[in-house]
């Protein structure tokens, strides 16, 4: 190829059709609160380790729902757990579990389990 | 600010059978107020320009939040407007109406009316035009429906494409013509949104296995159990809720739609093929109502709607003394609003009539 | 006459029994720890050898524990439990003395009626064959009780009953037959020889007038031998694997064996220890309010038994740990639980029933395989702070109430505590929560990120205003500094009379918090501190009785709405007797509370909230002035 | 897709095209990528249809390059184009031709300007005053070349010897279109068909026997974006918006892209070299190169001139194999003929060549 100092870009675009939203489904019938979200950010914004990353469980969220799930992957292990979250959430949503079920979701896909 | 009126209201005068008026519009507003005025005494002319009375009940299927059938309000209307004093014209449309000292002479394409000792414009509204929504493509794409074309798919118990299949994949596009600068329409229609909850319900119903849909700017749920329907969508029947005004719509090869949206949530745009991409349209103040407005020199604000004397206490009265409004003229209403602004009418006319001094003091 | 065929069932089911036993606890010792291995020879010739004889008489035998806790149920376990150890100890001697020759075999002791139909009936004999026979109704009644339990559970005053799986029922109804045959046998034979005493004379003499007894008597000796055979048979897939594996569990407890964080020998024989009782199941508030009745220990355990996966089951516990004090076997449920979580689900291949007989152990089931990757990275080391004597952490829930961390800074500025807010501007996590979802290794990371602060700080005392973080500040860090929970340091403060406190007329209830009290055992301070402030109610649930508030960290299924019903009885129960204040001393608590409580409900608030309306005018103020105030501006608009 | 919603909305949007006299003002790009296009459209006015279209000497770039790059103030431009219409102004024309898309999009957004700040319109008087002692009138309409081909669409119909019919199966040639931004997203009215479904090269392609293929990213801008592609880095990004319209298109196999903007024409030209290139890969069919053609060459070509009269040798992608389709005759040899008859040497790396 030869060298023209420039290259085109990937696209940003949710390619909602390709994407792959196993994971979004395997939550779903684990903990039906995850349809719950209207991603009001109460969570986000209360989360322990949002003070130090780009940890949001809103986007966390919307981004598996999308089945962007490289996103999901870059902050899913920035959560400490501490359940701050699900205190706050006005829909009720289980979300210390979303998370928790998350992690597992992934353990298994990236071992072609899902 | 203008003095109140005079308080002195009592149970339909004696002398109320001698005054007429001339309600127009037989939809839901106009019914209600027809037949309230009636219980009160008035005579009442109805002028209605559709063949029938019911207004845009006829066309509904069911009704948010607690989806009853339209028919039943609609019925119950009728059963209003079932009075000896109430006479109704259907297919009559107002052609001029002048003032004569006390009284309003009001010419239809049907012969004149008797003098009217008060107008009560219950003209209601039009749904805005998608095609006016270019991006869109309604009228360009076969699988781009209105809200009120679901709404007739649902009473013919089928939802099909134009293909004939039933949709795998349904969007729902709210604010069509509310909050849109670029169609000149900066109000909110108020009712698209739990509209569009209630259809998506109702889509799942009939199809549980489709994917719904919906893109919004935000979600309105401003009235008793709104939130709730809300809420039972996303719990039980899993409709999907995405943050963002569609920006245009266009069809691949396979002739599926393609539309686009900025997932703002995400904080990315989102592509995405759907079978069927309804538009939640919303609503405008209706033409013939304008004309008749226009005839009479009442203002219009800058939603297009009519204008009121006064936002929170004077929302029945125009800015002439004797027409009143009711309804959707005024701005974007549900039915149950609707009704009350119709009976709120009746007391400010009735009000008006029995003061001493028929003239407003302002 | 010295043997009969009737016996071989017995026999083999004796012999099977008694090396089964014995191989089992062979393997179970080579699987110990090198230092357990140690702990248990030295246990075995030592003081706690003497202990654990005593407490297998008074557990095991006569069942002390069920006793307090329910006497009928008591009984019931005592009369088979301990009637038919006698029935075994008295049988020997008796077939040692009136046998024709010392030294017998067992079933010699088992049958002895059969081969000595009649020895004498006077004196001393007379008195022997009565007590056999006395033993033999003290189980039958015991037996009685069971089959009424198993059928009407709530007479026994149980609300909930375990429910068995086929191989338990024929071993059950195995059991239920040993007893009756045996009378059955006996009275025939008794009847025959016109020999027995109150019991089986009386009832043998009865047949005998009309039916030939001597023909009878054999084939209930067969039903006897028989089911006592099928009974040892199944033993090893069935609940009463408890009976031999106890005896165990209990040399090993007693020796200082503890169950540790992976699966293992103590905690299998711990599994086989459960009888199924379900005294656990009662206790339970997820049965009770959120209507959940597969989870609890008695299933947990029982699936771990059949190598079920119940790694789910693990999750869906509050860990509030009612079950595990009301244990009457012990059993550290808590511990099991978290051994699961850790170990996440079961592989297919561990499931097999045929494992059965020699279990396989899975302690290698949690393999993580980027268990060096550190997940935390971005966590930045706290800025090193000035030499403070009490390092103050808030926590996490704290911040979501914080009328509890300002509180705690009223007092200490009101008692001139020189102090530091280490966690102000928001914490890092504790870790408490990442162990309790089975990720020790990410809570190591946390653990280390704070010990560091904490050390750095120099200071003498931790203060943390949540019970969650004090356990895990107690048990899995390693400090150099006092730990305390805040209701301990106001409870010192109050002793060394640094906090003058008023008298507040009205009536308070405490919540024990479940890491606080059956988690920590700190149940005298908030007590004391509370005497000092109000009129404290008792209730009944308090200390190991203390519900929990349904909001656990240690619960990571339960969904909301049934959080909220748990919280809403407990609430309940706690304000019966409508107090003006229900206390508890934890933030995630008294958030649970507040959002089921109706206005009728007593007003709940933090033990340190309390201690605060209770200081005079003079003193609130008073931190505003005080030299060791810190940021005074920020702490002015406490209202 | 029902077509009656789509003339439903061309109605809406037809704009006020004069028939003759036109003042014309040519393209930066146009001129020197492809001047084909250019001569053809003044020799296809004049000598074909017999219209006066003037065109001064003196007229200039319209500088709309630097406008759009922030290296030209918006005072500046406006006394430019101001200059133009002096000129237009002095040779008594009214209606402006403009060649290039950005120079229509620019006039069209100060005529606009002036409309609604007429204290703007004094000024750029004032200043063009002060400049060059000259002054003007705002013309009366403002045209893009394609609108003036649009207008007479049916009579180069008229006069086509090979109308866009496929040879060999006798079926319409399916073709694409694009539309420059500009031309009419800022200001619908002033393009033929509105923004979403404009009718202008359209028209063209069915009047002239073509069939048009609607595909996902028709809308979709060509990336030309002057910010884009005057850093050399930011390239990347300009080509990534052809490849996305490329990828979208390749599944409907159109014959060739008809554009009416320079820009694009160049870059939706030059970029599937790029492409090919970089990824690898030709979007027409077996190999091929999607020809990106002017409408002038098009209607060149359909009128039956010498395709390498009208310039199409100068395209990165070769339309043999378009022309083979439209059976049109053509020698490769006479491709690169010097005005002298001797050959030129032939660029290297073309497509479909």
């Amino acid at each position: 190829m030869k060298g023209f100092g420039f290259s085109s870009i990937k696209p940003r675009v949710i390619d909602y059709d390709r994407n792959n939203r196993t994971v979004s489904e395997y939550i779903l019938e684990r903990e039906p609160s995850f349809s719950l979200c209207i991603a009001c950010g109460a969570c986000a914004a209360t989360c322990s380790a949002a003070n130090f990353t780009e940890m949001s469980l809103r986007k966390l969220n919307i981004f598996l729902k999308r089945g962007e799930n490289d996103e999901v992957r870059r902050i899913m292990n920035r959560c400490m757990l501490c359940g701050k979250c699900t205190l706050v959430c006005p829909r009720g949503v289980n979300t210390r579990n979303v998370i928790f079920i998350t992690q597992q979701a992934f353990k298994k896909l990236d071992n072609y389990a899902v | 600010m203008e003095a109140g009126w005079k308080h002195q209201k009592t149970l339909s005068m004696p002398e109320n059978k001698e005054r007429h008026i001339v309600v127009i519009g037989a939809g839901t507003a106009g019914c209600t107020a027809a037949g309230q005025l009636a219980r009160e005494g008035y005579r009442v002319s109805l002028i209605e320009k559709e063949g029938r009375p019911g207004g845009k009940l006829n066309s509904y299927y069911q009704l948010f939040p607690d989806r009853r059938k339209s028919e039943e309000v609609r019925d119950f209307l009728l059963a209003e407007i079932d009075s000896p004093l109430i006479i109704l014209k259907p297919d009559t449309d107002v052609e001029s109406i002048k003032k004569n000292d006390a009284k309003w002479l009001v010419t239809t394409t049907r012969g004149d009316l008797p003098p009217a000792d008060a107008i009560l414009l219950a003209s209601g509204f039009d749904l805005f035009n998608a095609e006016r929504k270019e991006e869109y493509g309604y009228g360009i794409y076969d699988d781009v429906i209105t809200s009120l074309e679901l709404e007739e798919k649902f009473r013919s118990g089928s939802i099909l494409t134009s293909k004939g299949f039933p949709p795998g994949r349904v969007g729902l596009v709210h604010c069509v013509g509310s909050r849109d600068e670029k169609v000149g329409n900066f109000h909110c229609s108020k009712v698209c949104c739990v509209t569009a909850v209630k259809q998506a319900i109702e889509i799942k119903e009939m199809l549980p296995g489709t994917e719904v849909f919906c893109f919004y700017m935000d979600m309105r749920m401003f009235g008793p159990y709104y939130e709730e329907l809300y809420r039972e969508a996303q719990e039980k029947w899993a409709v999907n809720f995405i943050r963002g005004k569609v920006s245009e719509a266009s069809e691949n090869i396979e002739e599926r739609l393609v539309i686009k949206v900025e997932d703002t949530l995400a904080g990315k745009p989102l592509k995405m093929q759907v079978d069927l991409l309804v538009l939640m349209i919303g609503m405008e103040n209706a033409q013939s109502g304008l004309r008749v407005g226009e005839d009479l020199g009442l203002d219009v604000g800058m939603n297009g709607f009519f204008k009121v004397r006064d936002n929170h206490y004077g929302n029945n009265r125009s800015n002439l003394t004797g027409v009143f409004y009711a309804g959707t003229c005024t701005s974007a209403m549900n039915i149950t609003d609707t009704i009350s602004h119709a009976r709120a009418a009746v007391v400010e006319i009735d009000t008006y009539l029995n003061t001493s001094g028929k003239e407003l003091k302002s | 006459m010295q043997f009969n065929p009737f016996v071989i069932p017995f026999n083999i089911g004796l012999y099977f029994i008694i090396i089964y036993c014995v191989a089992i606890c062979i393997i179970w010792f080579m699987d110990l720890s090198r230092a357990d291995k140690l702990r248990l020879q030295r246990g075995f010739f030592g003081k706690p050898f003497t202990r654990s004889i005593k407490e297998i008489f008074t557990e095991s035998l006569i069942h002390r524990k069920i006793f307090r806790l329910n006497p009928v149920l008591g009984y019931m376990h005592m009369s088979l439990a301990f009637g038919w150890f006698l029935l075994i100890l008295l049988g020997t001697i008796e077939a040692d003395i009136f046998g024709e020759k010392h030294l017998n075999p067992p079933y010699k002791a088992i049958f002895f009626r059969f081969f000595n139909p009649d020895h004498g009936a006077e004196g001393f004999a007379r008195v022997y064959s009565f007590i056999m026979d006395f033993i033999l109704a003290f189980i039958l009644s015991g037996l009685m009780i069971a089959i009424i339990k198993r059928f009407w559970s709530r007479i026994v005053g149980m609300k909930k009953t375990t429910n068995l799986k086929t191989l338990d029922r024929i071993a059950l109804l195995s059991l239920w037959l040993i007893f009756p045959s045996r009378l059955l046998a006996e009275s025939f034979t008794c009847g025959a020889a016109g020999s027995g005493s109150f019991l089986t004379g009386s009832l043998g003499s009865f047949f005998a007038g009309f039916l030939p007894a001597e023909a009878m008597a054999y084939p209930f000796w067969w039903l006897y031998s028989l089911s006592l055979g099928l009974f040892f048979i199944l033993l090893p897939r069935t609940r009463y694997m408890h009976i031999p594996s106890e005896l165990f569990l209990i040399f090993l407890r007693n020796s200082g064996v503890r169950t540790g964080d992976q699966y293992g020998s103590y905690a299998e024989a711990q599994v086989y220890s459960c009888s199924s009782c379900g005294i656990c199941l009662d206790k339970c508030q997820l049965s009770r309010s959120a209507g959940i009745n597969d989870i609890q220990s008695a299933y947990f355990v029982k699936g771990l038994k059949r190598n079920d996966d119940v790694y789910d089951i693990s999750l869906n516990c509050l860990m509030c740990g009612r079950c595990e004090t009301s244990c009457p076997v012990g059993i550290e449920l808590g511990a099991l639980r978290m051994i699961q979580r850790r170990a996440g689900e079961t592989p297919e291949d561990m499931k097999s029933i045929w494992t059965g007989y020699m279990r396989e152990r899975n302690q290698d089931r949690n393999i993580d395989k980027e268990a060096n990757k550190k997940v935390f990275n971005y966590l930045q080391p706290e800025p090193v702070v000035s030499e403070t004597e009490v390092l103050y952490f808030a926590g996490c829930m704290t911040h979501l109430s914080p009328g509890i961390s300002t509180s705690m800074i009223k007092i200490f500025e009101a008692a001139g505590v020189n102090y530091h807010f280490m966690d102000q501007n928001g914490s890092v996590c504790c870790g408490r929560p990442l162990m309790l979802a089975g990720k020790d290794r990410e809570a190591r990371e946390l653990i280390q990120h704070n010990s560091m602060a904490i050390w750095s700080s120099g200071a003498k005392k931790l203060v943390t205003s949540c019970p969650i973080c004090l356990k895990v500040f107690t048990e899995s860090y390693h400090l150099d500094v006092e730990v305390l929970h805040h209701t301990e340091f106001i409870c010192r403060l109050i002793e060394e009379g640094r906090l003058n406190l008023k008298f507040l007329n009205r009536t308070v209830v405490y919540h024990d918090p479940c890491e606080l009290g059956r988690g920590l055992g700190i149940y005298y301070d908030p007590r004391m501190v509370l005497y000092h402030v109000a009129r404290f109610n008792d209730t009944e649930f308090e200390r190991d009785n203390a519900p929990c508030c349904g909001g656990s960290l240690g619960n990571i299924r339960l969904d909301s709405r049934k959080k909220t019903a748990v919280a809403s009885d407990a609430l309940n129960d706690l304000a019966r007797s409508n107090p003006d204040f229900l206390i508890t001393s934890c933030p995630l608590c008294k958030k649970t509370f507040r959002k089921v409580a109706q206005n009728g409900s007593p007003e709940i608030i933090d033990i340190a909230e309390i201690v605060v309306k209770a200081m005079p005018p003079s003193q609130k103020e008073e931190f505003r002035h005080n030299k060791n105030c810190q940021r005074e501006v920020k702490y002015t608009v406490v209202k | 897709m029902k077509q009656e919603g789509k003339k439903r909305i061309w109605k809406e949007f037809q704009k006020e095209i004069p028939g003759d006299h036109f003042f014309f003002v040519r393209s930066c790009i146009r001129q020197s990528f492809f001047p084909g296009s250019e001569q053809f459209l003044i020799k296809l006015l004049r000598e074909d249809l017999g219209k006066d279209i003037f065109e001064d000497p003196r007229h200039t770039t319209c500088t709309g390059i630097g406008y759009h790059g922030d290296v030209v103030p918006f005072d500046t431009i406006q006394a430019v184009v101001a200059r133009h219409f002096a000129l237009a102004t002095e040779h008594g024309y009214k209606d402006i031709l403009i060649s290039c898309v950005t120079s229509f999009g620019i006039y069209e957004e100060i005529v606009e300007t002036w409309k609604h700040f007429p204290e703007t319109l004094e000024k750029t008087r004032e200043n063009l005053y002060k400049a060059t002692k000259r002054e003007f009138e705002v013309p009366r309409t403002i045209l893009h070349t394609s609108d003036a081909v649009y207008k007479f669409k049916d009579e180069i119909a008229s006069r086509a010897r090979y109308p866009l019919i496929d040879r060999l199966s006798g079926k319409p040639v399916r073709a694409v279109e694009h539309i420059g931004c500009h031309y009419s997203k800022m200001f619908p009215k002033y393009g033929v068909g509105g923004a979403e479904f404009p009718h202008t090269l359209v028209g063209m392609i069915e009047s002239w026997g073509g069939e048009v293929i609607d595909y996902p990213e028709r809308r979709h801008c060509c990336g030309f974006g002057f910010r884009q592609y005057l850093v050399q880095a930011n390239r990347g990004y300009s080509m990534s918006n052809s490849l996305k319209k490329f990828e979208s298109m390749e599944p409907y196999r159109p014959a060739f892209v008809l554009a009416n903007c320079p820009g694009c024409t160049m870059f939706m030209d030059k970029w599937q070299y790029t492409i090919r290139e970089q990824e690898g890969k030709t979007y027409g069919v077996n190999g091929h190169g999607i020809p990106v053609l002017t409408y002038e060459e098009l209607a060149g070509l359909v009128m039956g001139y010498s395709p390498w009269d009208l310039g199409l040798q100068y395209h990165m992608v070769q339309s043999e194999p378009l022309l083979d389709r439209m059976g049109i005759p053509y020698d490769s040899k006479d491709k690169y003929l010097a005005r002298d008859g001797s050959r030129m040497e032939a660029p290297k790396n073309l497509i479909n060549a």
